[in-house]
């Protein structure tokens, strides 16, 4: 099917490819705009699902910016309680793709419950810790907080034997430190990164845009900034980083793998290309091939002179 | 549907308003009246998102679909711009779309400006199930008064007004005085929206508003297009692209 | 002149308008596209002095990006002492516009040496210090260390009686922390911000394309960001904030000051549009008119919704 | 000078290349040959800088200058599109010139493809001084021998070519061996510009390159372009748009 070896292994997470959608930016049943089908993706990536019960933030949620967009979502959950109820994961799972739940939670005990709530679930492959959302409650960012995160990844492994991605914030000073905590607590792959919290004015109300006042702000602006976070990352890791930040086409995924990437998230660019993922797979594949290469694995950090 | 179409014509009205003309024949022949599409139609990342427009009309022998436009930003002056085989994305069609039961025998179609873009449509199709169909159109000027003789030609009677002190709902008001309508279906201002809602409480009959709101998406991943609505009091969000973009007026919370 | 009262007073440098160069994308002599008199100017912004000689960065220096700008330029610099002797600042003052001088060094120490050897000098208005170049070094920032940054203003402050602004970096946690040490330390002002850590790779060379590897992203693509730290920054200062951080017309700079900001600047816009500058202090004064305002400070602020 | 211009006329030379021809009196009447311009001519902010493009020829009885582009990226394709009455804003002349000092009686003007942009200015320049000239050009094609027609006609002597086996300099290193220059323009890679100092060294003449780097302000303000160069034994950095863009081929560092 490919012409390359695209696969790719986060802990016992295997992915034919590198390629999946971010957290949130992508439904994969009726909220879908059906253009591909879904076994193409490397892996299904759920958007967060929260402890408990959250309707998300009050409109407007969403703005334009230059290169971008800025969303203040909230994470509407239905909790994790309805969600196992309903059977939803057994839903993702006829999809035939290897299924990442996102999870998030308002302190580390929610992770942990949510987390004993998933053990040895048969239809999940890995969980990815939302520890970075800037919608949630008054813009805590559990990993902003060096201690909160070393702490919540901890009490999360000890209860879970899935892979287990941490998801961090970029609004951090040093993203190797809080990439450094995550491996030295037990993460297993860490997600650089999430939306740059962001606002916008609108000069003839006079007033912050958005309905809750700031939100993340993601699409390619931000990518010059968490492409050098994740060669950060990459020098300082021995476990994999998955790259998500303003990813716009496949030269932009392979700019992330060149700086030491193992796979991508695609996340807003999906709304403005429905066919984006697709294009993504295709182009690192032709790309690989091109270039004379086998495999990933050959092209993976070497843009990255500060790996030791 | 995700196609790569292009332009089949781009007429202008004025300065500010157009009509494009686009090859899509799936979406032409699928599509259902209050439904839109998202259009990407520059080279570049800025705009970002794709843009949402009503379906104005379709045209199921030449596989093309017609949309009604306004200049109001960046991305609405790139499409007046645009000419005959310039590429254009589109996806949809998408959204729910008027209700049309099958017990109503008159209803009520009302618009300003190109709010009454989807108005053509819905016409059409209410015409051939035989439902009366009574318009109601402001517009700044007479030229903005879009798709009169289409409305006269499908035999809706039709009321256009250019007279800015009146709201175009009190045109039908005055036709509620005397005749009963089953339904009333609106696009356009918060302030028509919520006229219609005065009159529905008074005259009783059922109301439909298409909404807009801003997207990223346009097929309810996001969560980011949404609008509070009141279903039997109790308050909860929901998403226009995909709930809607056509709301029950009761449900409509200002 | 204008229609409105434009000026504004950040300690004792008084300025007719808000509007002034960000340190090193601007130039007011031969380096000019001279398509305006500088007296238009609010205040004239000097390219950082560093303590000591340097040739800057390895080009190649600056890359376009999505919404803007990568710089590794490095501060070449003559060093202050033979800037002072070369008489470059008595040249300044003959633009008959408030001059800040901006200075950087790799230690608080060289901070405070430039700062003694300015005292009493007749031909500045203020000082700005660098605590932000990411490209000075090994990327070492003052500003993101709380220590060294509290530190650096104090030192300073001590063997100076000029105005003095901080230039705070927005590769930080939390931009309302450093403010406010600022603050505490003596600064009278801070401007917010620098540019954001970045990079890009070719990936036909499969290397970054900066000399320097990484550089300073610019521009448009930042201004949500750094706008929302300049609301956060107001909610917790007393001092003026000087806002800088992708302005590229007038509605951008209303947005700083709806937000909080007491001045502005504009670096890369200055690039793009030479007239910048010119348009945004012409802006602004509209906007003021039109909203039935007297002057800046019936607006300033007034979206912040956080402000105690 | 910064001016609001538009555009006089886009000539399509082939899918890749176009000369464009612009209304600026004040620059026209202004410039000298090798100096250039920063250009933008698209609405909203991506691309991000203006383009720097040499200044091909002037027109003073017209007040427009003319400039030679070949398709690479975003930026020369949103210029290919560019039509007639379409707005540019232009800053410049910028940039230094070609030196062509008192004592030259015979030169060399060598360039590949769109690198002859400059050189037809120049090659206007020193005719009227009734300085020789001799223009080698190659090309991939010979349509894409640019200005052929024009060099003839001031009487340069002209050699094409579109032998891609050969560097365009080994036709002039032919003539070296018979015919004293005292200085050879050259614009293009680095492997020609290498190969004019391996004749300086060999033959004895004077050699300016024309050289190009992205830019942000084109002024010299943001030192942004820099290159190394080498002056009497000391390396430090210029900026290509102001120091140059023209530089002594000897103080060139690869
Ligand atoms: C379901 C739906 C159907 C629509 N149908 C039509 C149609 O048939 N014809 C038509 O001309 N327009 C229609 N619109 C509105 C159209 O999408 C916007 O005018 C357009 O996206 C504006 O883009 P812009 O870049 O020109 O303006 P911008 O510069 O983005 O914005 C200009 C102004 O328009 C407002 N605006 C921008 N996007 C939207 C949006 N999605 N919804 C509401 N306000 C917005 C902005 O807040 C701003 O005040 C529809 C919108 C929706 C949601
Ligand atoms: C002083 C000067 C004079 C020039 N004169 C001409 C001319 O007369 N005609 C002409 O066609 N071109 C000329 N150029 C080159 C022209 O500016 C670039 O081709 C153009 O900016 C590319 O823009 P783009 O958006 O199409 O390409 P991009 O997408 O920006 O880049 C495409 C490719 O071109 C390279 N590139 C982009 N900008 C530059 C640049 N400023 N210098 C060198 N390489 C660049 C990129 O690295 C990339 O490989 C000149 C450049 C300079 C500096
Ligand atoms: C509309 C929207 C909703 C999002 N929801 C979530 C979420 O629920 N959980 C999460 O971890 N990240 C969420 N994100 C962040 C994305 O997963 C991603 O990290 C971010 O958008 C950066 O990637 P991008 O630039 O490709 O969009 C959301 C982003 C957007 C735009
Ligand atoms: C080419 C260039 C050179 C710069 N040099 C300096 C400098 O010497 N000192 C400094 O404090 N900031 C410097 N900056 C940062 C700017 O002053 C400004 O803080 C930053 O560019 C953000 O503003 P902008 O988005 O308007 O460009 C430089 C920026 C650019 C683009
Ligand atoms: S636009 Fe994404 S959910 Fe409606
Ligand atoms: S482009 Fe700014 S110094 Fe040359």
């Amino acid at each position: 099917m490919y012409k390359t070896d695209l696969s790719v292994q986060i802990s016992t997470l295997q992915m034919k490819n590198p390629v999946m959608p971010a957290s949130g930016a992508y439904d994969y049943f009726e909220d879908n705009a059906d253009v591909f089908p879904m076994c193409t993706l490397g892996a299904i990536m759920l958007k967060s699902v929260h402890r408990y019960p959250r309707p998300g933030n009050k409109p407007p949620r969403i703005a334009e910016v230059t290169g971008g967009m800025l969303n203040s979502i909230g994470i509407p959950s239905i909790g994790i309680e309805e969600f196992l109820n309903k059977g939803m994961l057994e839903h993702y799972k006829t999809l035939n793709v290897p299924v990442v739940i996102s999870i998030s939670g308002g302190s580390p005990v929610d992770y942990v419950e949510i987390c004993k709530m998933l053990e040895g679930n048969p239809f999940i492959d890995a969980i990815e810790l939302n520890l970075s959302c800037p919608n949630v409650g008054t813009g805590l960012q559990l990993a902003s907080d060096e201690v909160l995160l070393g702490r919540t990844v901890q009490s999360v492994r000890t209860v879970t034997s899935f892979p287990l991605i941490a998801k961090l914030s970029p609004n951090v000073t040093d993203i190797r430190k809080t990439a450094k905590i995550s491996e030295e607590c037990g993460a297993d792959a860490v997600t650089v990164a999430n939306t740059y919290m962001g606002m916008k004015i609108d000069i003839q109300t006079k007033k912050p845009v958005l309905g809750n006042i700031m939100g993340g702000l993601s699409g390619p602006a931000i990518k010059p900034i968490t492409l050098h976070m994740v060669y950060q990352a990459y020098s300082v890791l021995n476990i994999p980083i998955i790259a998500c930040g303003g990813i716009m086409c496949a030269s932009d995924a392979i700019e992330y793998i060149l700086a030491g990437a193992t796979a991508v998230q695609v996340g807003a660019g999906n709304f403005v290309n429905p066919m984006l993922m697709k294009e993504v797979i295709e182009g690192i594949d032709d790309y690989l091939a091109k270039n004379g290469c086998q495999s990933l694995s050959d092209i993976r950090g070497i843009a990255n002179c500060r790996k030791n | 549907m995700y196609i790569d179409s292009q332009v089949v014509s781009n007429y202008e009205i004025d300065k500010e308003y157009g009509r494009v003309c686009l090859e899509a024949p799936e979406i032409a022949a699928s599509a259902l009246p209050g439904q839109f599409v998202m259009m990407k139609y520059w080279q570049g990342l800025t705009p970002f998102f794709m843009r949402p427009f009503s379906i104005n009309s379709t045209d199921n022998k030449n596989g093309t679909i017609e949309i009604l436009y306004k200049v109001v930003g960046e991305g609405t002056a790139i499409l007046k711009k645009l000419q005959k085989a310039d590429k254009v994305q589109i996806l949809g069609p998408l959204g729910n779309s008027f209700p049309l039961k099958e017990n109503f025998k008159r209803i009520a179609i009302i618009g300003r400006g190109v709010g009454a873009a989807p108005m053509r449509f819905l016409a059409e199709y209410a015409r051939k199930k035989n439902v009366e169909a009574h318009v109601f159109i402001s517009a700044a000027r007479p030229e903005f008064l879009f798709d009169t003789t289409y409305f006269q030609t499908i035999e809706c009677q039709f009321t256009g007004s250019c007279d800015d002190r009146r709201l175009v709902t009190s045109y039908f008001e005055e036709e509620l005085t005397h005749t009963h309508f089953d339904a009333a279906y609106v696009c356009g201002s918060k302030r028509l929206i919520g006229d219609v809602k005065r009159l529905m409480d008074q005259y009783g009959f059922e109301g439909y508003a298409s909404l807009e709101a801003h997207m990223a998406c346009g097929v309810g991943a996001c969560k980011g297009c949404t609008i509070v609505i009141n279903e039997e009091g109790t308050e909860r969000f929901a998403r226009v692209c995909k709930e809607g973009p056509i709301f029950p007026v009761r449900n409509l919370v200002y």
